[in-house]
């Protein structure tokens, strides 16, 4: 009997489903999420199945309809608000940082803010600076906020139930290059096996999605993708790369990360985000607070070379790490 | 002026008591921290935005609202919670950062939450109108009548927030009251300066909200015009926006030189200070002696004086405890 | 309808330039991108938002500006910018990623920027209308009589950065004319799930700022419409909001299945075609005759394909390229 | 003769002022930074100087009049925008991050922003979770900015100076504890010499405060005043410890650094801002890059513990790096 397959959209789409029909305080708002199913297919079909009253299509109003749903929560609600693009967040930053991250600690416990805040990362498809960031590395800074980068749809489902039934804000960052849209580029790694049944991956467990003896890989979302590509090529020259899927990094799995280094000596982060005071640097500074003495070479950060993402082609393929590029990234790494 | 006695006289402590709890914190504010004026130093220190001369509002307001309703107010809510019936002592204690406040001494004076009276409050500007749009939404969809409102000052009428929050809130009809308290200042900057229109009441037709102007300092002008707009939302017609024309007696903060003033302005506004205004139209119903005006304001010395006692006397939470409530 | 044949002639020009800019776009966007359509593949990758419909707005606004008068557009901009007067060749080439672009490729179809037009766009809704207030401000600061324009939908008319922009422009008296190009939708948010008046010019009123609805399929409309609102703020007397009803005749972006339309409602808005309604016009006045119409589309093919030429024809920028320009 | 001394604040209005004399195009906006001279006193006397046409009093619009500035810059001026505090920036955060940062690189070059964005930082006064943050990594991290955090009176005339004069948008920090204003903790490093002549002082060149050989300190702003207290108790105790004031974080002045470590061999980092996916973990993990093999002991991190503010005394002093627990992080540090 074969086992179902399901893109990462509609993976995402039936945990808000199942969540929505097991809890009536779950609801979703945000621009075209209802008639046109979100623009990255995260809610097709759940205007049908539960109606406006608790589908909500909103206008243009980042800081509103976050806000709204912030405010909804302090009520006893659980809304899942979508972003769209991650890059549209400086429109409703404030509510974001200083509220839904905030109030549950400035209340000393006694507001809780269960919601989720999901959005759309990621380039490669030549949409430019304004909508090809990643970005989860300005809120995995900001405590009060989880951060939840699946990369495969049965994580998708399963990291989306966990969100929802979180007591505390959860921002679910999904790629756009992942997710299984007929008008993406082809890519077999976002369709895959996910149960029907309602099920949930604990958050700070990260998932080693390749084994590797040689050189330990610590990425996240579409870059997993990429790493496993290239551990696959590397195996073929006798490279053994452990390609680590951190899933959420906040809270971050520390100990797999650690085993990893300690067990390789040597470690790789593919990051599609900017390279600087980001998660790159937070990961190589984890690793050399607890595994200094292990690590056979300096730790190697493959990552948005602090420049915004480019239009054209060319330039847009130079600065997001490619196959390639982690491919000559981990020989170097071997050879030093 | 309609209103019945126990009415009034209920806006009246309210007023009083608002008046009372912020006079005496402008007076525990300084404790340590003068000669050479010091905010991190004393009991209460940071800032400190004190609501002295706009009671009327919060009382108008919050008379019309139940324990469920719930509010949302700014860096400047202790009349805005008082007014809706707040316990004093975890108020007081949470101003003095101490454990036995409403939120353990993290908070603050400008963060305010008592999930027991629905209050919740913020150091943003026109952070806490798309919450009070958050929660009317959350009663809607519940089939409640309850009504959520949102205080806000007329410099937040200027923000991307509130223009955001009043279009949501009349396309979706949700029962809300958004109050602009309208006391000419945003700091040191005049409304003027800020504001592109006369009133901010002109902004209602913008949303298709129906707007009302009121004279801030008269609770009783407050409370009819509150009452229609409250009404309207527990009645499911939506949202109302109330603009309540009234002045701070005090500065912005405490330890504002209130450069920015123009001559002899706070005495004239001073003359229209609400508990006289509701004073005398009590006293001219002979409704209220000076002897039940005195013995109130000793009822509220002595609450705001046992609250202060009790924050005192209570606990500081212990530094490892600044780690804890990150998450739920 | 009083405008006479040389303006209405350049009116019409315009329109089809930009539509046969457009309508070219269309085409040459799917190459290689089918059958299994893929937004990463083809000579111009990417989302491509393109303006076919509403060309009369850009027309009938842009005739009253100069090189150097700033305008702001969205992440639909091909329209504005060939109205305001754009070499072709570099933007064309640009929107193919070329290092001849006015970006050098770094921009794309959403980023278009040239200085020598004093023309600017961006892909975050309502992004640009600030940038409008600041470059009327610039001008003010420097006494000159030049006019800042900013186009923006009717979905960006409900984002805060609309209403902060507005007041700054009423408060400041700044010389800028703000167009709002009602299409009715938002991507797939009909205006009446997005907008709670019937219309944005009644939006006017929240900041004394003079408004006025006209119908943007009708270039002369749009005309006069502009003409006054463009010499209000060329006198110095301050902002105009111009709320232009309007209809985009291809999807939000290409690729867009359009679920969200009404049955025929693009056929009914296809009769008031602003090309047929501004010929008809002409032709009624004996000022265009078919012959003339049809040269005129040709040298717009020409000019056209001209632009495609130079685009196909020039070199992308070499990789590394992508490191240069993040700061000056 | 005696030499001029001026606080931080005092400082910063004198550099304004001259370049405003020196250039036409120079302006500023923002809130209360007219009659009220800035919450902070960075603008003190400048509307009487220059009037109400060049220091613009705004209303409480962030997104707008940030953008107002981003396009103000595109038409030939060069404004200077304050935020008040920091924590404001998510009001105004797309200006920020989408425009101001981005239209250079998006316009390949041919459209400058040339303005400066200036907001308080830092806590330690019981302001709270709204009102302490820092937040300096969140805009090093987002490339297009320029992040400057001056320590000291002179330091912060040079850089504000060279900050107006610089074609590309600069973020300029300072922190309220370090204004030399009169309601603040009297702090004696917010006063010191500061030349009358107009001076710059170039971005990119870290600034070694307080020299040493024992153990490498790195930092910013207030947090290098109470380094420095904590090297002068060290050095009573025999430990010396070199405190480096980075000054500028984009661009990083990586050799100062590198050296330091190279002669220090142990390295302890004292931010005020919180302390995971940010400033700490890019130094760590540079110095890991270029100078692995010269640590002695695992780089240490000295920050706010991934917590928002609290606003009780006990509670903030707890997690702000105060001098005592400096001193204890570089103790630890000798003895590992
Ligand atoms: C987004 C934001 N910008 C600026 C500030 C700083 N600030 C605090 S209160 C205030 C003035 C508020 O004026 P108003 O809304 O009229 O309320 P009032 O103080 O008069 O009661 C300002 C500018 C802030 N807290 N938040
Ligand atoms: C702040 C922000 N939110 C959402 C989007 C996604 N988005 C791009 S265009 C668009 C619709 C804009 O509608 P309108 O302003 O009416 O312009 P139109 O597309 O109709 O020309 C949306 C929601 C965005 N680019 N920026
Ligand atoms: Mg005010
Ligand atoms: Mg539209």
């Amino acid at each position: 009997m074969s086992e179902r397959l399901l893109t990462t959209s509609k993976a995402m789409a039936e945990a808000i489903a199942q969540e929505m029909e097991r809890d009536e305080s779950v609801f979703v708002l945000g621009e075209d999420i209802g008639a046109y199913g979100g623009i990255f297919g995260a809610t097709e079909g759940l205007l049908q199945k539960f109606g406006p009253e608790r589908i909500i299509d909103t206008p243009i109003s980042e800081m509103g309809f976050i806000g709204t749903a912030v405010g909804a929560a302090t009520e006893g609600m659980r809304p899942i608000a979508e972003l769209m693009f991650v890059d549209f967040f400086g429109a409703g930053m404030d509510q974001i940082y200083n509220h839904m991250a905030k109030i549950h600690y400035m209340s000393g416990g006694n507001t809780k803010i269960p919601m989720v805040l999901m959005a759309a990362i990621g380039g490669s498809y030549s949409d430019a600076a304004q909508h090809s960031q990643c970005l989860y590395s300005l809120f995995a800074h900001t405590p009060g906020i989880k951060v939840v980068i699946p990369a495969s749809p049965y994580d998708a489902k399963g990291l989306m139930t966990q969100a929802i039934r979180d007591d505390s804000p959860v921002m679910f960052f999904f790629h756009k290059g992942g997710q299984g849209l007929g008008w993406m580029t082809p890519n077999p790694r976002a369709t895959g096996h996910v149960p029907e049944e309602s099920y949930t991956i604990p958050f700070g467990k990260a998932d080693i999605k390749h084994e590797g003896s040689d050189v330990t890989i610590l990425t996240v979302s579409l870059m997993v993708h990429r790493c496993l590509d290239a551990a696959e090529k590397l195996a073929e020259e006798g490279i053994s790369a452990e390609v680590i899927d951190l899933r959420t990094l906040v809270p971050l799995d520390r100990e797999t990360i650690i085993n990893s280094v300690k067990k390789t000596h040597r470690v790789l982060i593919v990051d599609e985000d900017y390279l600087s005071y980001g998660m790159s640097g937070e990961l190589v500074a984890i690793i050399a607070e607890d595994a200094l003495d292990y690590l056979d070479a300096p730790p190697k950060r493959l990552a948005v070379p602090d420049v915004p993402i480019p239009y054209s082609r060319p330039m847009e393929q130079h600065v997001i790490p490619t196959i390639d590029r982690i491919i000559n990234n981990v020989k170097e790494l071997i050879e030093s | 002026m309609s209103l019945d006695k126990e009415t009034m006289l209920d806006l009246y402590r309210d007023i009083v008591l608002i008046r009372t709890f912020e006079e005496r914190l402008g007076v525990i504010y300084y404790e340590d921290k003068l000669p050479a004026f010091d905010i991190a130093a004393g009991p209460i220190p940071g800032e400190m935005h004190l609501y002295t001369g706009q009671e009327a509002v919060a009382a108008g307001v919050c008379a019309h609202l139940n324990k469920d309703d719930p509010v949302t107010s700014t860096h400047r809510p202790h009349g805005h919670m008082i007014a809706k019936g707040v316990d004093l002592n975890p108020m007081m204690a949470e101003i003095f950062g101490k454990k036995t406040g409403f939120c353990q001494g993290k908070g603050g004076h400008m963060h305010l939450f008592d999930p027991s009276i629905h209050f919740g409050c913020g150091g943003i500007v026109g952070g806490g109108i798309p919450h009070a749009v958050g929660a009317a939404l959350a009663i809607k969809m519940k089939k409640e009548n309850r009504v959520a409102v949102s205080f806000f000052g007329e410099g937040a009428a200027n923000i991307g927030a509130f223009h955001e929050s009043l279009n949501l809130a009349a396309l979706w009809d949700l029962p809300v009251v958004f109050v602009v308290e309208d006391n000419l200042y945003a700091i040191s900057v005049p409304k003027e300066a800020s504001t592109s229109v006369r009133s901010n009441a002109e902004r209602g037709a913008a949303y298709g909200i129906p707007a009302v102007q009121v004279d801030g300092q008269d609770a009783v002008a407050v409370y009819e015009a509150a009452q229609e707009a409250v009404n309207r939302a527990r009645n499911g017609e939506g949202p109302t926006l109330v603009e309540a024309i009234c002045y701070r007696f005090r500065g912005h903060f405490e330890g504002d030189a209130e450069g920015y003033l123009q001559e002899n302005e706070k005495e004239s506004w001073k003359e229209k200070d609400p508990i006289n205004i509701l004073g005398g139209q009590l006293k001219d119903q002979g409704w209220l002696s000076d002897a039940e005006a005195e013995a109130i304001q000793t009822e509220m010395n002595d609450r705001v004086m046992a609250a202060e006692q009790f924050a005192r006397e209570s606990p500081y939470p212990a530094p490892e405890e600044a780690l804890d409530h990150v998450f739920a």
